[in-house]
């Protein structure tokens, strides 16, 4: 009763954080840039020319008629029209945002899977060479630059070795295709998070190892690996979780360079593209869209949280 | 402290040492940077394009003809100043905020917590592309980029540790004697957050010395022909196969500066507060 | 003459719930006391875990505010003055916590913690002279001037109750509420910090509310002692008078579960039913009713109030029938 | 008095090695218990009795700790020889263990009817699912919990102290131990609720027959259960014997100082006699008797210089004090 009361709090909270986005959005993207119109139209455009381009846009309108009609339209489903594509924005944004979830999805799932065991790992084996080592790479993994990975890698698997191909999506990730596109730049992706989650679960863990529930796990006699797998991991993975769902936007954000890199056909390059191109609606469309899913993707790792953790106070 | 304590500190703290060297280095590369550079780094000279490392250009030379090295040595003016700048900017206006909301409560916490979560419910990459789009391509605007994405995350932390310093009984004692609230986050408050704070400025100096990075790389941070390390890239990125070492060289210095200041900042954590988990 | 007298003092915690949060109901910690202390008087204040007397303890000092009652000290209601207006009734008012760790400020000296109290009140403006009277007040408490630039960090418990004794006394206060001062010291230390209390108290003529779970020390150190239950003061004697006397059921059963060091008197004590109830929804009537081996159908009606049964002792029981 | 002992722990000694430095958590802790025996091991906080209790199970985590000397004997086969697998069989089967904090000893995530079960299933051959589950509630039941078979499916944090203390040994008696060591099993319990733990105590051994090793720092709880007690100071059982004789007529200065400190409720006292300083710190500890600095009966020349023995005073009474030298 009360974990449907918290759900729905959850859910209706994420309304006016919707609104609020937007309206950060609006502020960002619309009235600090001034006057678009100037900013799209060629250098030398002659007045009439951008009259027209403001009329065609409706920013001779005040910001209050703008900024209503803006809010209310997104409501509607409707992101306005991109400058250069002349296409409705959620029409292009669909395809792109699934491209990227796919990306971002693989990538997060390498991660986890490989990061939990080397942290669980580096836990038990505290102070050895094993937990020296993935420490090492910890830091490597946290301090590395992105791009600076991926070009090696292209540079490495693509160019020296032709393993992989190196640009483009190749299909659905079930076909052969599709996996070889997909491989690289979900593994260069994953390799940033994957640090993290592997950090974090190895202090969690330590954390969680030093608890006395452990002790009397222990004093049951319950083999080592039941004590790790049935008390310790269960209670090591709450935290973590958090750190999951915090981790797909920062991933969110990084593939941004990763589908440049990779000229992946995502909403991240897209993002890229339309601000180098100036496509305010289009700008807004993708970044709202993204903090959407970013916004959905937490509130799902809340609720597996309370799955997970009979304790949590739903306040 | 005397000499012998310090010298006992470093030998006992190696990764905290070797941290603190890397930074030494690079301030140093940054402060003279004139000095010590061979050449100008924006002076082109055609007839060396894309020649690799050698005795007279160490680090080779760029598309350009320009000396890499010294590119190098001028970029860490920039990074550095931007990294550096963000951390301060989330670190004052977001830990101010926090303590506000964490010491005061009620609709105040509300209010500003929720502001928070708005900012937070923006991937920070985005957020950070997104102000540049809006406010055009400069070293402040990058600053404020990346600073803005800093807000929330000090908003939090100072928040949660002023909620933990609360609980604590000696700000009651203090309250039973009679201390007014100014005083209590003056004398307790602020002196109890400083470690948090510390420790996660440090690590965070070195998020934010990436995320610069990851801007210029993609051509949304500094303007060229400016000499910034993820601008270098980008631009070496054409000549990956011919000149591999275009984009190894400032890729690397990135790499190690971030290594600097997150090896300074876990030793930081292991010493200060070894419950914290970032 | 009572230097401090709670009329009626009610504490009640809101809990809220829902979207838009709302009070759903209230933790009622205090709920309803009336309890004097004289002055030069230590009035032990027993219950068990959860059953409001440290929020008594707090709401006495106005570190929490009272949600009804008054609080009269020195003849003077303080109970809705505003905050900034209770400057001088903390001045002479202290408390001592049960953690001495937790209530010293781990980055401020020995010296800064004790004398924090002399610059809040603007005592002793002159550096030298405020030192003095620190490092006066670190000896009466048996430590050494030498502590004054030291961290918490570097003493032990006993050591760091000293210190927050040494701060309470700073301002001369006339009033100490000491919520479990011993409690969380080591056995063989107890002794010497429930000694100093004493002499301290002798000294300077303070009045104490000692608040503990540990019954044999409030019988060391009090005059009166206060039994709570609930959020209610269920009996209230003198110290004597309510260790040889004692006449509330539920008194009964606590003074007799206390284990006694002694091999040779192994009695089987009745053992309390049940469970202590939630202070959200109390049992109505008397709130001892469903565990009470004396209820009467009477008790399940009726709230029976804290009678005097002699001089000086007072018992909240409907089925105690006085004999003498 | 001569009969075999269950188990006994000869001149245990454990060290931690951390990074600043060695501590000497116990040095020579001895004392035995037979069957069907309780036994108080008192003594103060840091004095090492919860890591002489780990030692016995083997539980320790080793590095930091390290056990340094000495033997535990268990039916006569000497614990700390035996290999994991033989060790792991011993836990929760022949020899238990409860903790002093009962909502940190139980698994938060997991509910009490699998924490209660576990180590049903693992040291008892029971046909299926049903058998088990019957075991699981019957002794939930035995232990005073009301309604056992519908909180099988709860968690840990709804429970109330009591309750979390009631399955926590529900859990240790399962398998009907020989043995149950009880790590201040009530220290962190209202009194009320600690008369009823006691209880329960009491009765598992007049039941079952288990010996019972009862760690605490409280002399009340100690005299209340136990039939024979070990009073430890720094790392080392100073005085051993049965109850009556440790309580009524306590032979080591320590033992006397803190009986004659601690505020009673059965007798009037005008003055405490605190014991002077306080505990020493087991990184640092003082040479000879380790009690010297503190002790009112302190012989110069002896006490600081030289470590005494235990003497064996009258026939199961042991004492370390030069006091008492031939």
């Amino acid at each position: 009763m009360r974990m449907k009361k918290y759900i729905l709090k959850r859910l209706l909270w994420i309304v006016p954080l919707i609104f609020l986005v937007q309206t950060l959005l609006f502020l960002l993207l619309t009235v600090i840039p001034g006057d678009i119109a100037v900013l799209i139209a060629t250098p030398n455009a002659p007045p009439e020319t951008i009259e027209a381009l403001r009329e065609e846009l409706g920013l001779e309108r005040p910001l209050i008629v703008q900024y209503i009609d803006y809010v209310t339209s997104v409501f509607r489903g409707d992101l306005g029209k991109s400058f250069i594509f002349r296409l409705p924005v959620s029409e292009i944004l669909v395809g792109r945002l699934i491209n990227s979830l796919e990306l971002v999805t693989v990538g997060m799932m390498i991660a986890v899977v490989a990061g939990i065991p080397l942290g669980v790992i580096a836990a038990i084996k505290r102070d050895s060479l094993y937990d020296r080592f993935i420490c090492t790479g910890v830091l490597f993994g946290i301090s590395v630059p992105l791009f600076f990975i991926e070009l090696m890698t292209i540079l490495i698997f693509g160019l020296y070795l032709g393993w992989f191909p190196v640009s483009q999506r190749g299909g659905p990730i079930w076909t052969v295709e599709g996996l070889r596109h997909i491989i690289l730049p979900a593994l260069c992706l994953a390799s940033i998070c994957l640090a993290m989650i592997v950090r974090l679960t190895r202090s969690s863990m330590l954390d969680v190892l030093s608890e006395d529930y452990i002790l009397t796990a222990r004093s049951k006699g319950l083999k080592e690996r039941v004590v790790i797998v049935t008390h310790a991991l269960k209670n090591a993975l709450i935290p973590v979780v958090t750190v999951i769902g915090l981790q797909y936007g920062f991933l969110f954000g990084n593939t941004v360079v990763t589908e440049v890199i990779f000229d992946w056909p995502g909403i991240g390059r897209l993002t890229y593209e339309s601000i180098i191109m100036r496509d305010f609606p289009l700008i807004r469309g993708a970044v709202l869209c993204i903090a959407l899913v970013f916004i959905v993707i937490n509130l799902l790792v809340d609720l597996i949280y309370l799955r997970l953790d009979p304790r949590i106070e739903y306040d | 402290m005397q000499k012998r304590e310090i010298l006992d500190f470093f030998t006992k703290n190696r990764s905290m040492s070797v941290g603190i060297s890397i930074l030494l280095i690079y301030l140093i590369a940054a402060i003279f940077a004139p000095l010590l550079s061979p050449h100008d780094p924006y002076e082109q000279n055609l007839d060396v394009r894309l020649s690799g490392p050698s005795r007279e250009y160490p680090f080779g030379t760029d598309q350009f003809g320009r000396c890499v090295f010294s590119r190098i040595l001028y970029g860490a003016r920039i990074s550095i100043t931007i990294g550096i700048a963000a951390v301060l900017f989330g670190l004052i206006i977001g830990s101010g905020l926090g303590i506000i909301a964490g010491y005061r409560g009620g609709l105040t916490d509300l209010v500003l917590m929720r502001l928070m979560d708005v900012l937070m419910s923006i991937p920070a990459l985005i957020l950070a592309l997104a102000v540049v789009a809006a406010l055009g391509r400069s070293i402040p605007n990058m600053i404020l980029a990346i600073g803005i994405n800093a807000l929330p995350l000090f908003a939090r932390l100072s928040r949660s540790s002023v909620l933990s310093i609360r609980t604590m009984e000696y700000i009651e004692a203090s309250e039973a004697i009679g201390t007014n609230s100014f005083n209590i986050i003056r004398y307790h408050v602020f002196k109890n957050c400083f470690s948090p704070l510390l420790i996660f400025s440090t690590l965070h100096t070195a998020s934010a010395i990436l995320m610069a990075a990851a801007l210029s790389f993609l051509g949304l941070g500094v303007p060229p022909p400016t000499a910034e390390w993820g601008l270098m890239t980008a631009e070496a990125r054409v000549y990956l196969r011919q000149a591999p070492y275009l984009v190894i060289f400032p890729s690397m210095v990135i790499l190690v500066l971030v290594l600097g200041f997150n090896l300074i900042g876990d030793r930081l954590r292991d010493m200060l507060d070894p419950k914290l988990r970032f | 003459m009572d230097l401090i007298e709670m009329r009626d003092v009610k504490k009640h915690f809101p809990i809220y719930s829902g979207i838009l949060p709302k009070v759903v109901g209230h933790i009622k910690a205090v709920d309803g006391i009336s309890l004097s202390i004289e002055q030069n008087e230590v009035l032990g204040l027993i219950g068990e875990s959860g059953c409001g007397k440290t929020t008594l303890g707090k709401v006495a000092l106005r570190l929490l505010d009272p949600s009804e009652g008054s609080i009269f000290f020195e003849g003077i209601d303080i109970a809705k003055k505003k905050h900034d207006d209770l400057l001088s009734f903390k001045k002479k008012t202290q408390i001592i916590f049960q953690d001495a760790h937790s209530s010293l400020d781990p980055r401020s000296s020995i010296g800064l913690s004790v004398e924090e109290p002399l610059r809040t009140h603007k005592m002793f403006q002159d550096r030298a002279k405020r030192k003095e009277r620190v490092v006066e007040l670190l000896e009466e408490v048996g430590l050494e001037s030498e502590h004054y630039d030291r961290y918490p960090h570097e003493f032990s418990g006993g050591q760091k109750q000293r210190i927050c004794i040494a701060r309470a006394l700073a301002l001369d206060p006339k009033f100490v509420v000491a919520d479990e001062p011993v409690s969380s010291l080591d056995v063989s230390v107890r002794a010497q910090i429930l000694n100093l209390l004493k002499d301290l108290q002798a000294k300077y003529h303070l009045s104490i509310l000692y608040i503990s779970h540990d019954i044999s020390g409030v019988k060391y150190i009090s005059n009166r002692v206060a039994i709570m239950y609930l959020g209610k003061i269920v009996e209230l004697a003198d110290q004597n008078e309510i260790f040889k006397n004692p006449c509330h059921p539920y008194t009964k059963v606590l003074l007799s579960s206390v284990p006694v060091p002694d091999p040779e008197t192994r009695e089987e004590v009745k053992l309390l039913k049940g469970e202590v109830p939630s202070p959200i929804d109390p049992p109505k009537a008397c709130r001892f009713h469903p565990r009470c081996d004396c209820c009467t159908p009477e008790c399940k009606e009726r709230e029976p109030e804290l009678r005097r049964i002699k001089k000086g002792h007072f018992v909240r029981c409907l089925s105690f029938k006085d004999l003498g | 008095m001569d009969e075999k002992p269950l188990l006994e722990v000869k001149n245990l000694s454990v060290n931690f090695y951390i990074r600043h430095g060695v501590v000497n958590a116990v040095t020579d802790a001895s004392f035995k218990i037979r069957k069907n025996e309780i036994l108080g091991l008192v003594g103060e906080s840091g004095c090492g009795k919860s890591v002489t209790a780990l030692s016995i199970l083997r539980l320790l985590l080793e590095p930091p700790a390290k056990i340094m000397g000495g033997r535990i004997l268990y039916k006569g086969e000497d614990l700390l020889e035996k290999t994991e697998k033989e060790i792991r069989e011993i836990r929760g089967k022949e020899i238990s263990m409860i903790f002093q904090n009962p909502l940190s000893s139980l698994n938060p995530v997991l509910t009490i009817g699998f924490q209660v079960s576990e180590p049903i299933i693992l040291h008892q051959n029971l046909k299926n699912d049903e058998e088990v589950k019957r075991r699981t509630v019957e002794i939930l039941r035995q232990m005073g919990i009301p309604e056992a078979e519908k909180r099988l499916k709860e968690y840990p944090h709804a429970f109330s102290g009591g309750m979390r203390q009631r399955t926590m040994i529900a859990m240790a008696l399962s398998c009907n131990p020989s043995l149950l060591i009880a790590d201040e099993p009530t220290t962190s319990l209202d009194v009320t609720i600690q008369l009823q733990i006691l209880k329960l105590m009491r009765n598992l051994r007049r039941d079952v027959g288990s010996s019972i090793l009862l760690i605490t720092h409280d002399f009340g709880v100690a005299a209340q259960l136990c039939d024979t007690i070990a009073v430890m100071y720094a790392g080392e059982t100073v005085e051993y014997g049965s109850a009556v004789d440790v309580l009524k007529d306590p032979k080591h200065p320590y033992t006397k100082c803190l009986l004659r400190s601690i505020p009673r409720i059965d007798v009037d006292i005008e003055r405490l006699e605190p014991i002077k300083g306080s505990v020493p710190n087991a990184m640092n500890l003082p040479d000879g008797c380790r009690f010297h600095p503190r002790c009112p009966y302190m012989i110069e020349d002896t006490c600081e210089k030289i470590k005494p023995e235990a003497r064996q005073l009258t026939e199961g009474r042991l004492v370390r004090c030069h006091l008492y030298g031939r």
